[in-house]
């Protein structure tokens, strides 16, 4: 469905497809709300009349076009709303992390030079207040949830409500306001700046990504058209609001194809709103669905031995015949009764409990998936599928086509984007919707970009015979022992990661003798299993201090070490040493980003002392770290973390070549 | 149209007094239960707007003091002016129906009920819609009854228990239970909140939520509270002005200051023989 | 595993407020509907309308009677064979003394007399608490029940002391009396249990319902909210008596089609609060499962022990049904104490987090 | 005026009158007094000791009674058939210890109510399938029990007749309140018993399980039951309708209290010689047969006077 069939022409900006929408799809539901005990529901044509007056309201308070307007909370209407309108006035929205502490969140809010920012609630507006002098820039706060703030002084504070009013005034006064913004919006080329995203980067300070218009309208509309999303399709946006994926899959690709977003009541009841709303297009990153994963073999544990067999034959029935059936690949019949019987008993209720009932297209990315993951949820019948996106590219570098699905890569190059690999084997490309530069970082925008045009991405990948891409790690992080075996630290961790008691690893072995990694195991899984075997712990650190937590995570470790034999280029990068972190990886502390990226060099750093030990032949190592709590103390943890030694094997006879 | 609440309210009627005046005057009060003093010759007032502490020991005779007020003990001597008006026996239902709400020291919840029947019982005396239309819940009692529920859920967010809306009350923790009865008081939409050891048994984060909660409350609404709480800490943060209650007796009345510094109280809390 | 909750939101309050929220559920119920409606009347003989599907539907709306009152509003009552006396005798006056009038008006009618004489034998309950109260009903039963025979104009002077029904008509079909058709009565008496239920469910989900449940449940903290007890309770009586009433109308009018004072003895009222508990206190669909349990399952083992081989004579088959319903209802107590209706809850919500043991 | 007369003059001027027939019917009264606080008595002692109360207490009678002249007439000795019959009541105390009580162990009151009515109808049934439902003779002779009857003749000439049996019912009620009472306050067991209702680790700690005392209870319950069941049977027939008969302990419980034996003692015998002389004096003014209901509405005025019973304590209510 594209908007160039309509009237005033192809819409190419995000507040044209609002005002076309509100003509096509007028009474159809634009945006739900759990608010109150129930969705409150906006059509497309109130969703426009609440944009607008917001939108009226700005500009009666000053807001010009190309100044910058912050956008800071979880997700809710009238942020979103704030994008639009922001945008109507061709001034830009910067949306920020909702959970950035007030550091962070300083820094983008000055590097932007905003004017304007528009918040969620009083803790965001405290954190905005308490770094008032270093945003001079700064004039005025906009809160959507007025809650403790009556007491604040209002000179620079003003309620979201209060300024639609002032917009509702402006056009009570002049009709013609109400005509000069719609006609603003049909003037526009596209070719202004629709939004500046911050990536949180897994090195340095981040850097704001800035997003024009047609550009990124155009590069939603292609993947809209790529999955066929209409305005009969619901989503659910639960991601946060400033990074690309919450921005591109939600906001940008709802405003093109006209469908429903809906936002949760509270991001404690993501789960819960998830089984109501039932969307029917879904994203989620690996974690998720690993956590998913977690917490149905968990909740199936418990259940009565007659359910389990039920449960444990279906799911190997699934495992047979599943993807075949979700892929329309022929299936003997036996199979497909055997499948159809499970989906009555297992998949269906399965599905809906997790709320994925109708989903028609699903997507993961951000990380690699877990392959026995990835089929598990499409033997399920989700029809799961993996991307490959970067902030720069305005989200799909690459996507998978139904029916074309693989673990094991992330797909060919998504419409309209060139892809190519470097000599060094990094993955470069330029899309359509692909970024105008960083944002005041002329330099640093020419290190990303190739003279040619291409957007370098840092990541290391391999295609393979079908054209499809193959992520490897990052390129930077790709390195060799010093025997000079291959060593790609994220393709060890992955492997581990895998096993559902292990949360986080950290793996090392770049320019040294042997792998080594740290280890975080998953407080729900093995606390569950503690729990069942009456271990009693009274902390993540004296949990993963366990004598039979290590003995564990060695059975992993040693599986792993088995697979990697298997695999004649992996095989000299076997995991000689591992131990398990006193602390979970936060990102609090830095260790990991807000997108729980681990920040490999960082954590390097900070545990220079364990990784010394995991080298030196020690048992054991004394250390002390220094954390941040929630509210933002610090504190000192002070553990003996033990080491040990792990079971490697003989390298395999080769059965064929390399993969690379 | 929907639109989230924006501005929501929980005032109590408009009685005509401004914060600072006498809201509730209890004068020269004694109750004795079968010769045993509770309650001796107590006299002090609670002012509209304030947060009002009751301090003590145990046995001190505050909780005898709550249910006084709310009409739940009729005092053999001394008056109780609400709003101006004496009274000395009162029905507690009658004293619900002037305006003064409350919770209780061991959670009462109506234990069959849902959180969301729990506050919507709060909203009792804000419905009206007669018995046939009950029968048919169409028209009127739907509407009603609908009105209501956004009172109700408003309560809920603003106590953020949106989680356990259709929860039985009975299968909460006891932190979760002590809230939902504060908004079931709220949802009285009370001119005097009496609230009876809104903290006890809780950690040290609930206690900051209900601390929390308590303030926003007295903030908001501008709801008078009068509260009875063990823990000195949270009384001298929060309240506004403290009576001190040893053995049926007051021994202090005054602001936090005031009262940490006062002689009896201090011997009454070390205690040090009368 | 048959609930597909997924997708089913609400956008109002109305929707969340109604009385099935999913959709699965009114699923449910438009079949049982439609069952009742549909294939009862036609499958079912004369002996199952008559001896089985009447009794139990007239039953099972006493069971919802007693439930207000017991287990809404938490008042023990050991009276109702005594209120649906007042309604069956009131409304064999009503007939006599106004036989043009409908006799559906009747029945309606003759609930407000029990209604009434449950307020007066409620006055007490205000005072009175838990198995005291329980006495003040007793002696409301057994008064009435004296009433019932030693006031010969309640029976219009019979000399039998009983109560014949009339044939009375209902759009020109028989509806009462010998002659009426099984099938007649039973449209007749569905429509009135259907139609009560609905005004039940109704008064129960709203505020009159609400303060029922806050007396029950801690009756202190009620009135500290405004509740008024003596019209909460007296409330609770006049509605519960007046269901019992009409059941207990629709009892002699459309089941026994005549009756003796020994129908409505302490025996019934057991009859009934048995219904209420192993049915479950504080439900409405319990109120049915324990009509079911205790009138058809007794009848079922009646036709099912012979069947088995137990051919031991009328009346042993008799005494073993009530040894075996006697251990049925201690053993329902010791494996759910809060009736049928709570194992039907934990298994719908079974079924609802299917495959999953819990949510 | 006449109305007023008839009601509040008249029955007086009768009992004046006739002081002979007065003392028969306040005797009358007495008997059957006695024997609705020996059921009572049945319902004390479980309540005290379980928090039961136990609506089976009626059936329990009638089951005693059976059960004796049931095996009597099967050609058991008199003798050997109480002994057996108690030997029964033992029975049915242990199972309903192991069947009932243990299982159902802290549920609320109205949960232990119902469990008890279920047992009623599981006797009820029993009874019904083992001995047959036609009401039976109580062998009253071959217990040894007197029969006949002394009259006394009064000053005005009237006769005031004495039934052997009633008397030797009246002496056996006060053994067995003797002796519960001796039972209750001397002896380990007993004490034990007390503490159980008050609290149920206390009574551990005197070294015998909740359990046995159950069933020690039950069992007591049992032999009350046998002996009124004995009485009543002389008195009348043994048959189910004293099923009903029973409910009227309810009534003299309330005035006695739950947990008191004088309590039941006292309240049996209000109720008793009340209703006997409301039935006689002013039942015929309205047709008789006032008998059925009577207790209940003295209970009942007597409640609305004093909620909390004879001896019970004012409840001062504590929130």
């Amino acid at each position: 469905m594209s908007a160039s069939d309509s009237a005033g022409g192809m819409p190419v900006t995000f507040p044209q497809y609002l005002l076309l929408n509100a003509e096509r799809y007028a009474g159809r539901p634009a945006m739900r709300f759990k608010d109150l005990g129930i969705w409150q529901t906006w059509s497309w044509a109130e969703q426009r009349d609440e944009v607008r007056d917001f939108a009226l309201g700005l500009r009666a308070l000053g807001l010009r076009e190309g100044e910058r307007i912050a956008i800071v909370g979880t997700n809710r209407p009238r942020l979103y709303w704030a994008f639009a309108a922001a945008q109507s006035l061709k001034a830009v929205p910067v949306p920020v992390y909702s959970d950035a502490v007030a550091e962070e969140l300083a820094f983008v809010l000055a590097n932007a030079g905003v004017r304007f920012a528009v918040v969620e609630d009083q803790e965001q507006v405290d954190k905005v207040r308490s770094m008032a002098e270093r945003l001079p820039g700064l004039e005025q706060v906009i809160y959507d949830e007025p809650r403790g703030l009556r007491d604040y002084d209002h000179a620079a504070l003003r309620h979201f409500a209060d300024v639609q009013h002032l917009g509702r005034e402006a056009i009570a006064a002049d009709a013609a306001v109400l005509e000069s913004w719609t006609e603003g919006v049909r003037a526009s080329d596209g070719s202004e700046v629709s939004a500046i995203l911050y990536t949180s980067g897994t090195t340095g300070q981040s850097k704001g990504v800035v997003l024009t218009a047609a550009r990124s309208v155009r590069a939603a509309e292609s993947t809209a058209n790529f999955d066929r999303l209409t305005a009969d399709d619901e989503v659910l946006a639960y991601l946060p609001l400033a990074w690309v994926g919450d921005h591109y899959l939600n906001y940008a690709q709802a405003y093109v194809s006209g469908l429903c977003m809906s936002c949760p009541e509270s991001p404690e009841t993501v789960a819960e709103n998830l089984r109501e709303v039932g969307p029917s297009f879904y994203f989620a990153p690996p974690r998720v669905f690993e956590g998913l994963l977690t917490s149905v073999m968990i909740r199936m544990e418990d259940a009565g031995p007659i359910k389990k067999r039920l449960f444990k034959h279906y799911l190997a029935v699934a495992k047979k015949y599943g993807e075949a059936v979700l892929e329309g690949r022929s299936v003997p019949l036996r199979g497909r009764i055997a499948y159809a019987l499970g989906d009555l008993l297992i998949y269906g209720p399965l599905r809906n409990i997790l709320g994925f009932s109708r989903i028609r297209v699903a997507y993961t990315a951000g990380e690699a998936i877990g392959p026995d993951l990835f089929s598990f949820f499409r033997s399920l019948g989700v029809n799961l599928k993996q991307l490959y996106g970067q902030t720069e590219a305005f989200l799909y570098v690459t996507c998978q086509e139904d029916g074309a699905v693989r673990a094991d890569t992330v797909g060919p190059a998504a419409p309209d984007v060139e892809i190519r690999l470097s000599d060094s084997g990094e993955v470069q490309f330029r899309s359509p919707g692909m970024f105008t530069g960083y944002y005041n970082a002329e330099e640093k925008s020419r290190e990303v970009l190739t003279e040619d045009g291409f957007i370098k991405t840092g990541d290391a990948g391999v295609f393979d015979a079908d054209g499809h891409l193959k992520i490897i790690d990052r390129a930077k992080d790709v390195g060799k022992l010093r025997n000079g075996a291959l060593f790609a630290p994220k393709y060890i961790e992955n492997k581990l990661k895998f096993f559902p008691d292990v949360k986080e690893v950290v793996a090392f072995g770049d320019d040294r003798d042997s792998v080594c990694v740290f280890l975080n195991i998953d407080l729900t899984a093995v606390g569950n299993w503690a729990e069942r075997n009456n271990i009693s712990y009274a902390s993540y650190q004296e949990l993963a201090g366990l004598p039979r937590v290590y003995e564990m995570m060695r059975e992993h470790v040693t599986q792993v070490n088995r697979d990697l034999a298997q695999e004649p280029s992996m095989a000299g990068a076997q995991i000689r040493r591992f131990l398990v972190l006193h602390k979970e990886l936060d990102a609090d502390d830095g260790e990991v980003t807000r997108t729980q990226k681990v920040r490999r060099g960082f954590v390097a750093e900070r545990y220079a002392p364990l990784i010394e030990a995991l080298y030196d032949g020690s048992s054991e190592k004394y250390v002390e770290t220094e954390v941040t709590f929630e509210d933002g103390r610090k504190g000192l943890i002070k553990a003996t973390v033990k080491i040990a030694d792990a079971e490697t094997f003989e390298t395999a006879q080769p059965v064929r070549e390399a993969a690379e | 149209m929907n639109s989230p609440a924006a501005h929501f309210s929980l005032h109590g009627r408009d009685d005509g007094l401004n914060p600072g005046d006498v809201l509730l005057d209890v004068r020269n009060v004694s109750l004795a239960f079968g010769g045993v003093k509770a309650i001796t010759d107590i006299s002090f007032d609670i002012r509209k707007g304030e947060i009002r502490a009751i301090i003590g020991p145990n046995g001190a005779g505050k909780t005898s003091m709550l249910n006084v007020i709310n009409g739940f003990y009729h005092p053999q001597q001394g008056t109780i002016s609400f709003r101006g008006e004496a009274r000395r026996r009162m029905q507690p239902h009658a004293a619900a129906a002037s305006g003064i709400a409350r919770t209780f020291q061991n959670v009462a919840l109506f234990k069959g009920m849902s959180t969301l029947d729990n506050i919507m019982s709060g909203r009792t005396l804000k419905m009206h819609r007669n018995f046939f239309w009950q029968l048919l819940h169409v028209g009127p009692a739907r509407d009603e009854e609908i009105a209501n529920r956004r009172k109700v859920e408003e309560i809920i967010d603003f106590l953020e228990i949106q989680h356990i809306r259709k929860t039985p009350v009975g299968k909460l923790p006891y932190g979760l239970q002590k809230r939902v009865e504060l908004g079931r008081a709220l949802a009285m939409e009370p001119d005097l909140l009496l609230l009876d050891e809104p903290m006890a048994g809780m950690n040290l984060e609930e206690k900051e939520d209900m601390s929390r909660f308590i303030l926003d409350v007295n903030d908001q609404f501008g709801t008078t509270i009068a509260l009875i709480e063990h823990d000195m800490g949270v009384v001298m943060d929060i309240s506004d002005r403290v009576v001190v209650l040893d053995y049926g007796r007051k021994i202090g009345d005054g602001t936090p200051d005031e009262v940490k510094n006062n002689r009896d109280v201090i011997d009454a809390y070390l205690g040090v023989p009368h | 595993m048959f609930y597909r909750e997924t997708g089913q939101f609400k956008t109002s309050y109305t929707a969340d407020q109604q009385i099935f929220p999913i959709r699965q559920d009114r699923i449910g119920v438009a079949i049982i509907l439609a069952v009742a409606l549909l294939v009862v009347p036609f499958v079912a003989n004369e002996f199952v309308l008559s001896a089985i599907v009447i009794p139990f539907l007239v039953l099972a709306l006493a069971t919802i009677g007693l439930n207000i009152l017991t287990g809404y509003a938490g008042q023990l009552s050991l009276g109702t064979g005594g209120f649906m006396g007042v309604g069956a005798y009131a409304c064999y006056k009503l007939v006599t003394i106004f036989p043009d009038v409908n006799v559906i008006i009747h029945i309606l009618l003759s609930g407000f007399f029990a209604a009434a004489v449950g307020v007066v034998f409620g006055l007490p309950s205000l005072r009175i608490k838990g198995l005291y109260l329980a006495v003040t009903t007793l002696a409301a039963q057994f008064f009435l029940e004296w009433c019932f025979i030693r006031i010969p104009w309640l029976y219009n002077y019979n000399p039998s002391a009983a109560i014949e029904v009339p044939g009375k008509t209902l759009f020109g079909v028989l509806i009462t009396g010998p002659a009426a058709s099984g099938v007649a009565r039973y449209f007749v008496v569905l429509a009135i249990v259907i139609g009560m239920t609905l005004l039940m469910k109704n008064l129960i989900r709203g505020r009159i319902g609400r303060q029922w449940m806050m007396i029950r449940d801690m009756d202190i903290a009620a009135e500290l909210m405004g509740v008024r007890p003596l019209i909460a309770k007296l409330s609770a009586f006049a509605v519960s008596s007046y269901i019992c009433g009409v059941a207990g109308a629709m009892f002699v009018f459309f089941y026994l089609g005549a009756s003796e004072p020994a129908v409505f003895s302490i025996t019934l009222s057991f009859q009934i609060l048995f219904m209420a508990i192993i049915g479950g206190l504080g439900s409405l669909v319990g109120s049915f499962f324990g009509a079911a349990f205790i009138w058809i399952l007794p009848i079922l083992l009646r036709v099912w022990l012979p069947a088995m081989g137990f051919d031991i004579g009328a009346e042993a088959i008799f005494q073993m049904a009530q040894i075996i319903i006697g251990a049925l209802i201690i053993f329902f107590l010791i494996v759910e104490p809060h009736g049928l209706a709570r194992l039907w809850a934990i298994g719908k919500e079974k079924l609802r987090v299917w495959p999953f043991p819990y949510a | 005026m006449d109305v007023l007369y008839t009601i509040f003059i008249d029955p007086f001027v009768q009992m004046a009158e006739a002081p002979d027939f007065l003392l028969q019917v306040v005797w009358e009264g007495f008997v059957a007094g006695i024997l609705y606080a020996l059921i009572a008595l049945g319902f004390v002692l479980i309540y005290k000791a379980s928090g039961v109360f136990n609506f089976a207490q009626g059936i329990m009678v009638v089951f005693a009674g059976l059960s004796l002249v049931g095996l009597h007439e099967m050609g058991v000795p008199a003798l050997l058939a109480l002994i057996m019959a108690i030997g029964v009541m033992a029975i049915l105390a242990i199972c309903i210890e192991k069947f009932v009580m243990r299982p159902l162990v802290g549920q609320p009151d109205i949960i232990l109510l119902m469990a008890t009515i279920g047992m009623t109808y599981f006797l009820i049934g029993l009874g019904e399938f083992i001995f047959g439902g036609e009401p039976k003779q109580m062998i009253t002779e071959e217990l040894g029990l007197p029969t006949g009857s002394t009259a006394f003749e009064m000053d005005n000439g009237g006769l005031v007749i004495l039934q052997h049996i009633d008397i030797a019912a009246a002496v056996i009620a006060l053994i067995m309140v003797g002796g519960l009472a001796v039972f209750f306050n001397r002896t380990r067991i007993g004490r034990a018993l007390r503490a159980v209702a008050d609290d149920h680790t206390a009574a551990l700690s005197v070294g015998i399980s909740l359990n046995q005392i159950w069933a020690i209870v039950w069992f007591a319950a049992g032999i009350v039951a046998l002996a009124t069941g004995i009485m009543w049977g002389a008195r009348s027939d043994v048959s189910f309708a004293l099923e009903i008969v029973a409910l009227k302990a309810l009534p003299v419980l309330i005035l006695g209290g739950f947990t008191s034996i004088p309590g039941a003692v006292i309240g049996g015998l209000i109720i008793g010689i009340g209703e006997k002389i409301g039935e006689i004096y002013w039942g015929g003014l309205v047709g008789g047969g006032i008998e059925s209901w009577l207790a209940y509405m003295i209970a009942l005025i007597f409640l609305l006077f004093r909620p909390q019973g004879l001896f019970g304590e004012k409840i001062i209510e504590r929130i």
